[in-house]
């Protein structure tokens, strides 16, 4: 426990001290050189709560009000934990490398000062184990990513998504307030909770909180708004979309590779604690589902990458919260098996998805760099001068798509099981439930595979469309390298995504006896799906040698792209991811909110013909018309004061007389 | 010993200041009286209480807190005051607003008065004759008038009015109360705190509740509870940063006042019923607050609005009672320190960017570097965000009120939070992000940032650290005095 | 004795009323002094025996309430030379139905809560309210800032005469506060309303909205 | 069922890698025979193989190296496809629980390489394909999958070489109609994902209506032999999965493969006749069509759940 004080520490003391140097350099090693060994500190106890799940608890001899501070890892925490360090350390690499270019226009300070204190944040988070200092450390994840995201405070846009984000996430606090505060609540919560736990001054002041216990369905729904608000669950997630991309990409790989999960863990916490109702599971499924394919539709319909990959961050949070919810329906209705893998195929999620869309933010981080452009339509053939990049993004890409041999399939495969298991069980109430996950599912990897072919072939192949393009460069090595480590750790979790599942049903067994006997089959099947993979990658790679060897010597010619002799090729006339996912946008038009008008080529010498779409997030819309129309309505009221001293007396009178009526009746 | 001294010490530098021709002795006696009044007050933390005119003035431990707050947010201001009055320029100058030209009144008048208004606060902490509550109150309304009408132009001069006559109205109404009060008790007792707890059973209970309505209503007004508050945006906005900080401290023993009543009335077992009034009279004003904080144009009168907000959350905060009169009293250091800091910090603001707009007011971290980022710092600490004291202070309320099941209390509460948080933090960072815009002028020409004075900036630095300590860590004896504090004024 | 407290109470209320109903400020001044030194008299006989204290403080609330108050309002009256209408918002036939509404209320309100002890007159406490009332209606629809003050002394004296029969131990301590705390609130008053007077040439307090949303 | 490696499934599985080209033979035949025209040899497909593989190349310049990516890795994803798949009731050389989402998983990773080696062209024409083809995927998978979820929850296990093993007369005969319904479609999907008509024309190169075809016009030499290779197997994989399906197990290790190898050039022949008795349907109406695939197979697990 020594190393995880030590952790804290460093996250704290680097916050500090990158504040302190005046010189550019000095501050952004100092910050992120912190950043770095606080991880790897904080990497060796949760490593060991992961081989052995223990419970560790470091407690904080903390003066009243607050009480005993306790912070603990099990194995949940460090299945959360560990990935979570790992992704912030690489980002505190990467960011040392994206940053440096506003040296001059920017202090670095303030950037590292905040990314240390969102490192000690998360960490506390995922660590602690009583509601005041889980809320704590939650304000301070909330305000500190905040901060990073409004770093570009010089863009307007960006200055909106952080006021919608810094909006969104106190109002989804409020509802974590209530559920930390009920007297005698406890993190994680405890099913009727006791009495009289949180620390007051006195003795009489304990014996004031005595109070009989909550309605565990009460905490869940806090959880869930609480909790989900931060994971993107729709629709109370609508500002991720905003914030993610208007964050510097290190910061951004961070929101959506770990602090997305925070909010899963919250909600998992809340299900493992309690005893779930069934109606719990369908309630989180049938979010879960909506959230999934609303944010894969979102990514279909837009145009910037950074934007593309917060909704798709949001598909995923979908996916592991269809997952808890068939765990919870496993819980509720006696169905042990559905509960371990649910719960299960939600952990092996986590890892994965945290690590490709880290590496995508990276890599688009990278383009952005590379380039100076952000619409995907305007690049185009950038692979060939950022050739890591562009191969990083692809193995990111087919992770985050969950095809084999990435990680990302085995978690879809653990879920998609779970379902199918769901419906074969006898268990009535189960079954549709499970449908839905299993229809969701295959629904969100078909669009999510379009969505990332089109990214890729828009952004990386074909041939430049503008001049941002042409002049793309490949980023520095301090970028290059995180990429680079994130792009082999992808393939391993594919290869050894049995060993993370396995992982995962040992963290799962205190709260669910029996879990890593009845995830057994699973973990073996997904041994041979990884002798499949293998085989796979032994084909591939005899195709490669056999098409070496058949064209060797004989005259490989490079022409221009015979596309049925078409004469006149332009690099305008390529189809633009636009145009590549307008037929799937408009098949779920409904979804993806997405409007498009075509101006038609007309008469015998047509002049133009355009396509113009756009879309725009209903929900968010309908959002900020309801915080318009009430914020009109209350400056309506300021008619209330208009400096007459005569009505402030009156003012006074009137309400003498009311009190004085309601005292005396 | 040392706690009367509280009162005659300032008293007597307050008669002083009014005689010294020099500026600069008058500068340092206001300084060194900041500094001599905080150590009287630390020492009287640690001497047992003796009594003054037969206890009818006593300090008692709710009184050391008040003092004690009172006394640190003094001595920020003196030292600020002490820049500040060198910066001021003597002699007509441009009105920043409509261009007219305008002095200040005597440097000599506004010192005076503002020790004066010191002592007044004192004597109030120390009051435990409700007679002699009411005259130290209204002391510090007419020491204070003069200093909002530091700046002699027109809309200070009617700041003033409006402050004088509400602030008189509502005083009266107190004094009415206070009379009734000792009326409950057939007139035979006398206005001493002592004596009506001791007579409570037997006292009227229909002229307790009157009286308490009447006392209510009366310091209510001075302590800016809404709809009385009315006087406070347009003083807060008008008056000198150093006023409007001061002035917190005025709100904070109008509510001691309050709590002073209430005892009485726990004494006489009408606790329900006020309670339910302060609850009442408390979301009001978070909620009126709340509406005024929403597009907000004038970041004083944003500040003074937070500060209606903030007494409403401490009348709820005692009128939940048990934990939550403990936490009110956390609030009143968290909150006193925070406002005090953004008052200062916005007096900053004014003087670099000459405008109280909000619109006109851009990239504040880069023009200010060292108030910009306080000022950021300040709108968290307002809002109660962590690490600030006013986290702490809002939770313990919360708690209680959750403790006590009063659900929709505590969903009001939140909610109310919540707009308010919007309102201040939108304008707020509205006004600390983006490029600073081109009405940044130092000594006449535009630059990018302003080079800012040591007076300027330590004062809200001090306090904006203090609201962090209050935030993560509260000293011993300052928690044991709360604790037995919010017992006497009817917590646990 | 109680008698006479009541006869001076049953004045107060007429003057309340001829308050409500005058429309020249110099007048209600007058009105106002009558008041205060009818009240002088109130600490003399609220109970029976004669004390020190208790001469003590009405020869001051005579002095302050009856001379210098009046002075002072007459003072700034002429420094602010403005016709001396109390120009109202509400008419002065509205005004003296409001009057009798008021005192309807106050009796009501004096009813619910009881006067404990014998020494104190039924009268006392709506006359009080009443009083109160009146101050505050004076306050809210005169628009001249003297008469403002002059119905701010109109809600002072009611106070005052319920303080003077309702405290019988009264504390010298307490009284003197008191007084000095009224007297120098008025004299403050003046000098804004002379200040005010020079900044804007007229002094109708109503005209003073600059300050609002 | 615990996962295994069944070793005897590798001459299963070199019959399908030698007799799938003649599918397209059989196919063509048959069409030919329709048309009343003598018609290609039966072995074609395995000349044009011959001679592709012994071809140079040419390539665009505005490729990268993912282009030539697409056509091996297509041709591998179907390959280890093919282990998948049981023949006849026979298993696959893999079988484990789930393993019909790995089978989903790797035609989807084909898919996705020879959508991107079409866009690294950077010709709108086979982005266009490449766009249609991923839009048609969507619903295509998901009638797929929930086809086979309907198979596993008939007979009761989840991975494709139990089902059809199980799948003898007896339960083929109790969840008849629930089978016919899969089985259709099914072999909607086998239509979509092997390109033919009504979904797609194999033999238009130059229409603007074509799907695969488009995607790999750029393509030449051993990489279209590749994918031209591909293309048999995969109609060999799906047809395995299909004619499974239909015809039920009997538990004979030599007499059921042999049917189900029958099974599937029938599959050919009914392809060659529905290809050349019916023209390939709009546009537009092909995402009716894989839709209308999908509601079938959820009918169809619905009916079972009830």
């Amino acid at each position: 426990m020594i190393f995880f004080a030590a952790c804290l520490a460093t996250f704290l003391l680097g916050a500090v001290l990158s504040l302190l140097p005046r010189s550019f350099r000095a501050a952004s090693i100092l910050g992120s050189g912190m950043a770095v060994l606080g991880c790897l500190l904080g990497l060796i106890p949760a490593a060991q709560a992961l081989v052995a799940p223990q419970d560790w608890v470091l407690a904080l001899a903390w003066p009243p009000p607050w009480g005993l501070g306790r912070l603990a890892i099990d194995g949940i925490s460090a299945l959360f934990l560990t990935p979570a360090l790992v992704l912030i350390a690489l980002g505190a690499v990467y960011g040392r490398g994206y940053l440096a270019e506003t040296e001059g226009r920017k202090k670095a300070g303030p950037p590292w000062f905040f990314y240390n204190i969102l490192a000690a944040a998360i960490t506390g988070v995922f660590t602690a184990r009583d509601p005041f200092l889980l809320l704590l450390c939650w304000e301070a994840m909330a305000l500190s990513s905040y901060f990073l995201v409004c770093l570009e405070d010089g863009d307007g846009a960006v200055r909106r998504a952080a006021r919608i984000y810094l909006v969104a996430s106190h109002l989804g606090a409020a509802f974590l307030l209530v559920l930390c505060l009920l007297p005698g609540a406890t993190w994680p919560p405890a099913q009727g909770v006791a009495a009289g736990l949180f620390v007051g001054f006195s003795a009489e002041g304990a014996a004031t909180l005595a109070v009989g216990a909550v309605p565990a369905g009460a905490l869940f729904l806090l959880a869930l708004v609480g909790f989900g608000s931060k994971a993107g669950l729709a629709p109370f997630g609508v500002w991720l979309p905003e914030a993610h991309p208007a964050a510097p990409s290190h910061v951004s790989a961070v929101l959506s590779g770990v602090m997305i999960k925070t909010g899963v863990y919250g909600i998992l916490r809340v299900l493992l604690a309690l005893n779930p109702e069934p109606w719990w599971g369908w309630t989180l499924v049938a979010m879960g589902g909506v959230t999934a394919v609303l944010g894969v539709a979102g990514a279909l319909g837009q145009s910037e990458l950074k934007r593309l990959l917060a909704w798709s961050s949001m598909e995923n949070a979908g996916l592991m919260l269809m997952g808890l919810g068939l765990g919870a329906l496993g819980r509720a209705m006696g169905a042990p098996l559905v509960a371990a893998l649910g719960f299960g195929a939600a952990l092996v999620h986590v890892v994965n998805h945290g690590v490709f869309k880290s590496l995508l933010f990276f890599c688009a981080g990278s383009v952005l760099h590379g380039t100076g452009e952000r619409r995907m339509d305007q690049l185009g053939g950038v692979l060939g001068r950022m050739p890591v990049t562009g191969a990083t993004f692809l193995v990111a890409a087919l992770g985050i798509c969950g095809l084999p041999p990435m990680g990302g399939f085995a978690s879809e495969l653990v879920l998609g099981l779970c379902a199918i298991k769901g419906l074969l069980l006898p268990v009535s109430g189960l079954d549709i439930p499970s449908l839905g996950v299993l229809a969701a599912l295959v629904l969100c990897a078909g669009m999510a595979a379009a969505v990332f072919v089109g990214a890729f072939g828009t952004v990386f192949l074909g041939a430049a469309r503008s001049q941002a393009a042409t002049q793309a460069h490949e980023s520095p090595r301090a970028m290059r390298g995180p990429m680079i480590v994130l792009a082999v750790l992808a393939p391993l979790l594919g290869l050894g995504a049995a060993l993370v599942l396995q992982t995962a049903l040992l963290a799962l067994e205190p709260a669910l006896p029996g879990a890593v006997v009845l995830g057994a089959p699973t973990v073996e099947a997904l041994w041979v799906a990884a002798m499949v993979f293998g085989l796979l990658l032994a084909l591939f790679g005899g195709l490669f040698i056999l098409r070496r060897a058949l064209l060797r010597g004989r005259d490989v010619r490079t022409g221009p792209t015979w596309d049925c002799g078409y004469a006149a090729p332009t690099a305008r006339i390529q189809y633009t991811y636009s145009s590549f996912a307008q037929p799937l946008a408009d098949m779920f038009q409904a979804l993806t909110g997405r409007t498009g008008s075509t101006t038609r080529p007309w008469g015998l010498f047509p002049a133009r013909a355009g396509y113009v779409a756009e879309t725009q997030d209903r929900i968010l819309q309908g959002f900020l018309g309801l915080f318009g129309f009430i914020n009109a309505k209350l400056e309506a009221m300021h008619r209330l004061q208009q400096g007459q001293v005569h009505v402030y007396v009156l003012y006074i009178a009137a309400t003498l007389v009311a009190l004085l009526a309601w005292g005396l009746w | 010993m040392p706690a009367r001294w509280t009162i005659l010490a300032p008293a007597a530098a307050g008669a002083a200041a009014f005689v010294i021709p020099d500026d600069r002795t008058r500068r340092g006696l206001l300084a060194a009286t900041g500094v001599a009044h905080l150590a009287l007050t630390l020492l009287a933390f640690r001497v047992p209480a003796r009594s003054w005119f037969d206890g009818a003035l006593l300090l008692d431990d709710a009184g050391r807190l008040f003092l004690l707050i009172t006394s640190v947010l003094f001595l920020a201001a003196a030292f600020y005051t002490v820049g500040y009055l060198r910066r001021e320029t003597t002699g007509r100058r441009q009105d920043m607003v409509e261009g007219r030209l305008f002095s200040n009144s005597p440097e000599a008048r506004f010192t005076g008065c503002l020790l004066l208004f010191l002592s007044a606060l004192s004597f109030v902490c120390m009051a435990q004759n409700l007679g002699l509550l009411w005259v130290g109150v209204e002391a510090t309304t007419l020491a204070s008038a003069p200093l909002i009408y530091f700046h002699r132009h027109h809309r200070s001069l009617e700041a003033t009015w409006k402050y004088l006559l509400l602030c008189s109205v509502g005083i009266a109404l107190a004094l009415f109360g206070t009379y009734m009060l000792a009326l409950a008790g057939g007139g035979e007792v006398s206005l001493g705190l002592p004596a009506l707890m001791a007579a409570g059973p037997t006292l009227n209970p229909v002229l307790l509740k009157a009286a308490f309505v009447f006392l209510l209503v009366g310091y209510g007004t001075k302590m800016g509870l809404a709809p009385m508050h009315t006087w406070l945006p347009d003083v807060y906005s008008e008056s000198p940063s150093v006023v409007a900080l001061m002035s917190t401290c005025l709100l904070n023993v109008s509510f001691l006042a309050i709590l002073r009543v209430r005892q009485v009335l726990a004494a006489a077992g009408q606790a329900e019923f006020g309670n339910d009034l302060l609850v009442f009279l408390g979301l009001t004003s978070m909620a009126w607050a709340a509406v005024f904080l929403l597009r907000q144009t004038d970041y004083k009168r944003l500040l003074a609005y937070s500060s209606v907000e903030h007494m409403g959350i401490l009348a709820f905060g005692a009128g939940i009672g048990g934990m939550g009169m403990f936490g009110s009293l956390m609030h009143l250091f968290a909150h006193g320190v925070a406002k005090g800091a953004m008052f200062l910090l916005a007096g900053n603001i004014l003087a670099a960017y000459k405008t109280k707009d909000v619109s006109g007011v851009r990239g504040l971290v880069r023009a200010l570097p060292y108030s910009g980022p306080l000022w950021v710092a300040g709108l968290l600490a307002l809002t109660g965000m962590p690490p600030f004291g006013a986290f702490v202070s809002e939770l313990s309320i919360l708690r209680a009120a959750l403790a006590g099941e009063r659900y929709i209390l505590a969903g009001i509460f939140l909610l109310l939070l919540a707009v308010a948080f919007i309102g201040i933090t939108t304008a707020g960072m509205r006004m600390a992000q983006g490029q600073p815009g081109s009405n940044l002028t130092e000594a006449g020409k535009p630059v990018a940032a302003i080079h800012e004075s040591w007076s300027a900036c330590l004062p809200p630095l001090g306090l904006i650290l203090a609201a962090v300590l209050l935030g993560l860590f509260y000293p011993a004896p300052l928690a044991e005095v709360m604790a037995t504090a919010s017992r006497v004024t009817g917590g646990f | 004795m109680i008698s006479l407290v009541e006869f001076i109470l049953v004045g107060l209320v007429l003057t309340n009323l001829v308050l409500l109903g005058t429309s020249r400020i110099g007048l209600c001044i007058r009105m106002v002094a009558f008041q205060g030194v009818g009240l002088a008299l109130l600490p003399l006989l609220g109970h029976g025996e004669f004390e020190l204290t208790s001469l003590a403080i009405s020869g001051a609330t005579a002095l302050l309430k009856g001379w210098i108050f009046p002075t002072l309002l007459f003072r700034s009256l002429e420094s602010a030379h403005v016709r001396a209408e109390v120009e109202p918002y509400v008419g002065y036939s509205n005004s003296l139905l409001f009057g009798v509404a008021a005192l309807g209320v106050s009796v009501w309100l004096g009813g619910r809560m009881p006067v404990p002890g014998p020494g104190v007159p039924q009268l006392l406490t709506p006359v009080a309210f009443f009083t109160i009332l009146v101050g505050l209606f004076g306050i809210v629809t005169r628009r001249k800032a003297v008469s403002q003050v002059v119905s701010y002394l109109v809600l002072e004296n009611g106070i005052f005469a319920f303080g003077a029969v309702a405290l019988r131990k009264a504390q010298l301590l307490v009284e003197m506060g008191i007084l000095l705390d009224v007297f120098v609130a008025v004299f403050v008053m003046g000098i804004a309303i002379f200040r005010i007077n020079r900044e804007f040439d007229h002094i109708d307090a109503d005209r003073l909205a600059s300050l609002k949303e | 069922m615990s996962p295994a490696v069944h070793l005897d499934a590798l001459w299963r599985i070199a019959v399908g890698l030698v007799l799938c080209p003649l599918l397209f033979g059989v196919i063509n035949r048959v069409k030919a025979k329709f048309a009343g025209r003598q018609g290609q040899p039966l072995l074609q497909t395995y000349y044009d193989l011959a001679k592709l593989l012994g071809k140079g190349a040419v390539y665009s310049a505005t490729t990268s190296w993912v282009f030539p990516l697409g056509p091996m890795l297509g041709l591998a994803c179907i390959l280890a496809a093919l282990t998948l798949a049981p023949l006849g009731g026979q298993p696959g050389l893999f079988s484990f629980e789930g393993d019909l989402f790995l089978f989903a998983g790797l035609l989807s990773l084909g898919r996705f390489a020879t959508a991107a080696a079409a866009l690294d062209t950077g010709s709108s024409f086979e982005g266009m394909g490449a766009s249609r083809e991923m839009q048609f995927a969507v619903p295509a998978e998901l009638a797929q999958v929930l086809g086979l979820a309907a198979l596993a929850q008939a007979t009761g296990t989840y991975s494709l070489s139990e089902m059809l093993a199980r799948l003898d007369m007896a339960r083929w005969v109790a969840t008849g109609p629930v089978l016919a319904l899969t089985s259709t479609a099914l072999f909607l999907v086998l239509l979509a994902e092997t390109c033919r008509i009504p979904v797609d024309d194999p033999n238009t190169h130059l229409e603007l209506t074509m799907i695969h075809e488009v995607m790999v016009l750029d393509h030449s030499g051993p990489d279209f032999a590749f994918i031209l290779y591909g293309q048999g197997v995969k109609l060999w994989t799906l047809g395995a999965v299909l004619t499974g399906l239909i015809i039920p197990a009997r538990g004979d290790a030599l007499l059921d493969p042999a049917l189900g190898a029958l099974g599937i050039f029938g599959l050919a022949v009914a392809i060659g006749i529905g290809e050349s008795s019916m023209a390939r349907l709009r546009l537009l109406l092909v995402p009716r069509l894989l839709v209308g695939a999908t509601a079938l197979s959820g009918l169809a697990l619905i009916l079972l759940l009830r």
